[in-house]
């Protein structure tokens, strides 16, 4: 492995859960949240996670932090094993690791100040005298935005854009290098929503930090992530760089995603002639490419073997058997 | 369905063993040498062993539970100390009683309830609301043996409509009723107390679904909208709720059968209670345990039956 | 667009209000709308703009305590809807007018089966035969495409993915042929595959049932995709009305200039976002002039004084509520 | 008020608000604070001491001398009643105090650990929950004797499983908010997690239902009191008294009458408070 580079690399990450069972439930089934998920995220640099409902993009983003435990692979940060930290060497590697959540709504302790929340994780980790915890905490709600007095208030006083910040907040405090956002601005309306991102952009640029940013929104991604993952049904289908990926895509779900994207331009309007099918249940996925059954370029071994993730042009990777051509591409044709 | 209604049967059976379990425990919680205290300090030793024989508290703890399983589990509930006859027999002999006053007071209960209940939800702040609720709330304020009394004096002492000594073993139907409208009625309105308020909640609860709003917006009429959309959704909690009620039923019976003189098991109860006849109480637990287990059992299969859900769940 | 074709459903002055700490304001202000046949008309705006609220109003399905409709008309086949008994308002409720709402999920009764929910209008407002009317909602969801529609008649919503009970929600609204059809964010709730899905069927059925949609959505790439004409409103007013190609190529109002500033596009880079600074003013506290005024880059000091009105910009059925841009394009 | 109140910072203020516009509540809270200042001034209020026994004065009916007339022992019943106020008052508190904490930490810890302990400890919750609680109490009580400590701990068990149960639904739905998984990745503790961020959360909802489980758990000491199985005589218990009342039920009907309106009017006040405190609580009740 890598030895600290500040970059976190994860590598044929796995989650299963299993639903069902129990003395009422119906037969158990494994759910394979997540299957073989491997990237990279250099550090200062923005790796976007895109796919739909129930692709486990969620699931990539707790795992990392252990607020779900994985149950194969490897998460390393900065030269150190996530997955066999214990003790003191967890605490000090969630410190380094802080995540930003979707709903500004669930993400605060209603019952404690906004001064509470963000002195908690400092206390707890016994980071500084009063004073100097007085200070962390007026530099960090300054960064993102708000006015020390929101100290003194309780979080239902604010709106839900001043509470993403807040929770942005909270997340700095403890001076992190990665920062985990699970589809941050997805609660937000679209005008709160540039804001936030704003707010986060600033940060990266100001602060160096790293971002894991999940999202389902293929316009905040390319708007803020040099790189992306697509994922689909617990797998990475295709990564690249986010222009490269939305302008050519090499996958056909990646293709599928954006032009389902509605843009503000009533001249491009949707020319899809066929969407086919929804996604299966993750409890009971496809045989071979878990996208063919709606795929129109699924043929031969996309009905029985699972394509790899492999190199397809310079930094672009692509799981699948018959990607989609776009002049100047070369389409490296897939090994097996 | 089948499937669930076979889980849900197996389900009782460790239930079962939980509640025998603390039963046995409850039984062994009397301080000091239970015999002396069945028989009283006068007793001589020659009898104290006799009995600790009979009862078998000479035997280690982990014999006695393994004897007292094996006795349950072949339908042997031990003899009453102070009848001789067995368990079994005593309680076949009042059963019926009690089984016709909670049928009663179901009824009673439930038709009352569930049409005042919807009708508090459906008009929410009205004075049908207003009343409903404070009917209720007073219903449920009334430990059973206080309402029991407060009625038999109106009713019975003051009013003479209805005997005051209660004989339910009369064969004229007429007389039966008579006997059985007080006890009946008495434990009818606090089960209707009940049934009021949680079909209130749980209908509120359910008029304010996205649901409803989509019936509304289909142009369903207020009458079906209530009646076809949100009361079998509202059903699903309060069955539930009245399956469980159906512990404190059995409690209030118990009272209710005292204060009217009636025959049942709560008399039983109360006779093994000061004959400290304690295997007749043992044996009278076990009975009301494997009662309620059955209630319950029977609820989630009616749950099963009204919502569409449980069956895939 | 709406030239030489009839209205179908007119909004005059319609203002709706809502009791908050025993006083009444406004959610919708003085919101005057007209839907021609045949014709889409999206509804765009944030969050607390007064877009659904707009919709519920003309079913009169808000909520019956702590809201009512204070003012103003809703004029529906030569009937004005806000006089209507409730006995009436049932017979147009889910017949002439239908409404297919946000939350495929929780919108549909999870006790009754998907047919029998489909067939439910049928019988009420057409007097059709339970067996009639079932073999209607089977036809209605083949329309709908629901794969072996004849099996899943009899299951119920919670067997269905939330795509597949938004098109049954569309398939129950679609049952009395409705003229117009109300639609409240039907696609906020899906993934996009799914919203393109449902966003092309809904334009599909639109064409083949002859029927008008209100369109309600946050989304202006949606608005995009699907209207004919587009309403922005902010803060419960309209404040820009055109067609669809006139307000992306030509939006008038600085609060619809800057919404379009903010959106990031998944088809091309966007350089900076420009976000809206400020928020919408509460309900409770509604400024005296613009609503917007706080927050616009173009702010007179004429314009905290008086309510702007919605006065017409260039270009046909072009509107918009902003004196300082209608003075700009004068001058 | 109003005003003062919402500008009170936390939540509870909106609580507060929702309550006191519910005029049940203002009712049932003075009937409550009347019944405990009574309990608390018994020996000021009472006209007679409550154990001294009046051969002469043997079933009285009401009277100026007497004004809920006397017993079969000539004592008091006015005085006996106010006294047996303690009684009802104490078992329920207490019981209902120690049911409160026990059943509230086994829901949390059920709760948030979840899993198969959380299914084994909820089962044998639902066994106790569904067995009936007089039946229950009846038993305990039986099998330990008769006297105050054990009357308490035979209530305080009956009513152990309803707190657990109601203690364990908010914590696993707070359990999923966002704000406790962001505990976890800043690093807190489970007890921490816990203590600060569950159970000030959920502690209303328990609160507010101890009140309306108050009033069963007088109902209940009130009953094993009837049955004999409650404090032991001569102390005053209401109970104990209808007990009385009901073997002279046909010549001295104030006997069971008066004990029955103190029994019916104090649960009444607790059920009323409870209720909307519920009500005020339940955000579906709320909205709108």
């Amino acid at each position: 492995m890598t030895a600290g580079n500040g970059a976190l690399e994860v590598r044929n990450l796995a989650k299963h859960f299993t639903i069902g069972g129990g003395l009422f439930g119906p037969e158990k089934k494994l759910v394979r949240a997540v299957n073989d998920v491997s990237f990279t995220v250099p550090k200062g640099t923005s790796l976007g996670l895109v796919g739909e409902s129930g692709c486990g993009k969620s699931t990539v983003a707790r795992s990392l932090l252990r607020l779900i435990e994985p149950d194969a692979g490897s998460v390393v940060f900065d030269g150190i094993d996530v997955r066999a930290a214990k003790g003191a060497a967890l605490r000090q590697l969630r410190r380094r690791m802080q995540i930003v959540f979707q709903d500004p709504y669930s993400s605060l302790n209603p019952r404690r100040t906004i001064q509470q929340a963000l002195e908690e994780p400092l206390r707890v980790h016994r980071l500084g005298t009063a004073r100097e915890i007085a200070e962390k905490i007026e530099t960090a709600i300054t960064e993102v935005g708000l006015p020390k007095q929101a100290l003194d208030r309780y979080p239902h006083e604010f709106s839900g854009g001043q509470r993403q910040r807040i929770g942005i907040a909270r997340a700095l405090v403890l001076d992190p290098e990665l920062i985990v956002a699970d589809e941050p601005v997805s609660a937000l309306d679209v005008s709160v929503q540039a804001q936030i991102l704003r707010v986060l952009e600033r940060l990266r640029d100001k602060r160096g930090l790293s971002f894991l940013f999940v999202s389902h929104d293929l316009g905040v991604v390319r708007h803020f992530c040099e790189r992306v993952c697509v994922m689909y049904l617990g797998r990475i289908v295709e990564q690249g760089v986010t222009a490269e990926v939305f302008d050519r895509p090499l996958h056909p779900y990646t293709k599928l995603l954006r032009d389902s994207s509605p843009v503000p331009d009533p001249t491009a309007r949707l020319t899809l002639t066929k969407i086919m099918g929804e996604v299966p249940s993750a409890a009971n996925p496809p045989p071979g490419c878990t996208f063919h059954p709606r795929c129109v370029r699924a043929a031969g071994p996309c009905m029985t073997d699972i394509p790899a993730l492999n190199e397809h042009d310079r930094g672009r990777q692509a799981a699948c058997y018959h990607p989609e051509t776009w002049p100047g591409l070369q389409a490296v044709a897939a090994a097996g | 369905m089948i499937r669930y209604a076979i889980k849900r049967l197996l389900l009782a059976i460790p239930t079962l063993f939980v509640m025998l379990t603390a039963i046995f425990v409850l039984v062994r919680l009397v301080p000091g040498d239970a015999a002396a205290v069945i028989l009283g300090d006068q007793a001589s030793e020659a009898s104290l062993r006799a009995l600790r024989t009979t009862l078998g508290l000479d035997q280690p703890v982990y014999m006695q539970y393994l004897s007292f399983i094996g006795d349950v589990l072949t339908g042997d509930l031990g003899r009453s100390l102070s009848s001789g006859r067995s368990v079994g027999q005593e309680v076949l002999l009042v059963l019926p009683y009690t089984i016709e006053l909670t049928l009663a007071a179901i009824v009673i209960g439930v038709a009352l309830g569930l049409p005042l209940g919807i009708a508090t939800a459906v008009r929410r702040n009205g004075w049908v609301d207003y009343a409903g609720r404070l009917i209720s709330l007073v219903g449920l304020s009334f430990p059973a043996f206080v309402s029991g009394i407060l009625l038999l004096i109106v009713f019975a002492i003051q009013l003479g409509w209805f005997p005051v000594l209660n004989s339910g073993s009369s064969g004229d139907p007429i007389e039966r009723l008579r006997n059985l409208a007080l006890p009946a009625f008495n434990l009818g309105i606090i089960m209707m107390a009940y049934v009021v308020r949680v079909t209130r909640s749980s209908m509120l609860g359910v008029l304010g679904e996205d649901y409803i709003r989509t019936a509304r917006a289909k142009g369903v009429r207020p009458g079906r909208l209530v009646i076809r959309h949100a009361l079998r959704n509202g059903l699903i909690p309060i069955i539930t709720v009245v399956g469980l009620y159906f512990g404190t039923l059995i409690g209030n019976s118990v009272l209710t059968e005292i204060i009217f003189n009636r025959p049942g098991l709560g008399k039983l109860i109360l006779g093994a209670l000061n004959a400290r006849d304690y295997t007749l109480l043992q044996g009278l637990m076990i009975i009301f345990a494997i009662c309620v287990i059955a209630v319950n059992t029977l609820t989630d299969l009616a749950y099963g039956l009204v919502d569409p859900r449980v069956k895939y769940k | 667009m709406q030239q030489n074709q009839e209205t179908a459903l007119d909004i005059r002055g319609l203002r709706t209000e809502f009791k908050v700490g025993g006083r009444w304001y406004p959610a919708v202000r003085d919101l005057s709308l007209d839907v021609a046949e045949n014709e889409t008309l999206a509804i765009v705006g944030e969050s607390g703009s007064g877009k659904s609220v707009t919709a519920l109003s003309i079913l009169r399905l808000l909520p019956q305590a702590g809201a009512r409709i204070g003012a103003g008309e809703v004029l529906f086949e030569g009937r004005d809807l806000t006089k209507l008994s409730e006995r009436e308002m049932s017979s147009v409720r889910g017949n002439s007018i239908a409404m297919i709402f946000q939350e495929p999920m929780t919108s549909l009764n999870p006790t009754m089966t998907v047919g029998e929910q489909i067939a439910e209008a049928i019988t009420i407002h057409r007097g059709a035969s339970q067996a009639d009317a079932m073999a209607e909602a089977l036809r209605l969801l083949k329309e709908v495409k629901i794969p072996s529609a004849d099996s899943r008649l009899h299951d119920y919503p919670h067997q269905f993915s939330g795509g597949m009970r938004q098109r049954v929600m569309i398939a129950m609204a679609l049952a009395c042929r409705p003229k117009v059809l109300l639609a409240d964010e039907p696609t906020t709730a899906l993934d996009v595959t799914i919203q393109a899905q449902v966003l092309m069927q809904l334009d599909e059925l639109k064409e083949a049932y002859g029927m008008s949609v209100v369109f309600i959505t946050h989304n202006l790439g949606v608005v995009a995709q699907i209207a004919d004409r587009v309403a922005v409103m902010y803060a419960g007013e309209v404040v820009e009305l055109a067609t669809v190609d006139a307000l992306f190529a030509n939006p008038a109002h600085p609060y619809t200039v800057a919404l379009l500033r903010t959106m990031p596009r998944a088809d091309r880079a966007t350089e900076s976002l420009e976000p809206i600074p400020g928020s919408v003013p509460p309900v409770t506290a509604m400024p005296e002039g613009c609503a917007y005024a706080s927050r616009c880059p173009l702010k007179q000091p004429s314009c905290e004084d008086k309510r702007p009105e919605l006065l017409p910009f260039d270009g046909p059925g072009h509107q918009v509520r902003c004196p300082v841009r209608l003075e700009q394009t004068r001058g | 008020m109003g005003a003062a109140v919402s500008s009170s910072p936390a939540r509870p203020g909106g609580l507060w608000l929702a309550f006191s516009k519910n005029r049940l509540s203002w009712v049932g809270l003075a009937l409550l604070a009347i019944i405990i200042i009574v309990a608390i001034f018994a020996p000021l209020i009472a006209p007679y001491d409550p154990l001294e026994q009046n051969i002469v004065a043997r079933l009285e009916p009401p009277s100026a001398e007497f004004l809920l007339g006397t017993d079969s022992y000539g004592r008091d019943v006015l005085s006996r009643l106010i006294y047996g106020t303690r009684i009802s008052l104490t078992v329920g508190f207490i019981a209902i105090l120690i049911a409160m904490t026990i059943g509230s930490m086994i829901g949390i810890l059920a709760g948030y650990v979840g899993g198969v302990f959380d299914q084994i400890v909820m089962g044998l919750l639902d066994v106790m929950l569904s067995f009936p609680t007089l039946l229950l109490g009846l038993m305990i009580a039986a099998m330990l004797g008769a006297s105050l400590e054990n009357l308490i701990i035979a209530i305080a068990i009956t009513e152990i499983a309803p707190f657990a149960r109601i203690a364990r639904a908010p914590t696993i739905s707070l359990k999923q908010r966002d704000f406790v998984e962001a505990g976890r990745a800043l690093g807190f503790g489970p007890v921490r997690i816990m203590g600060v961020h569950i159970l000030p959360n959920m502690i209303s909802d328990v609160v507010v239902m101890s009140s309306l489980w108050m009033a069963s758990a007088i109902r209940t000491e009130a009953s094993l009191s009837f049955i004999g199985l409650g404090v032991p005589p001569p102390t005053p218990t209401w109970g104990s008294m209808i007990r009385e009342g009901f073997e002279n039920i046909l010549d001295a009907w104030w006997l069971a009458v008066f004990p029955s309106l103190a029994i019916l009017l104090t649960v009444l006040a607790l059920n009323l408070l409870g209720d909307a405190l519920r009500d005020a609580i339940d955000p579906k009740l709320r909205a709108e």
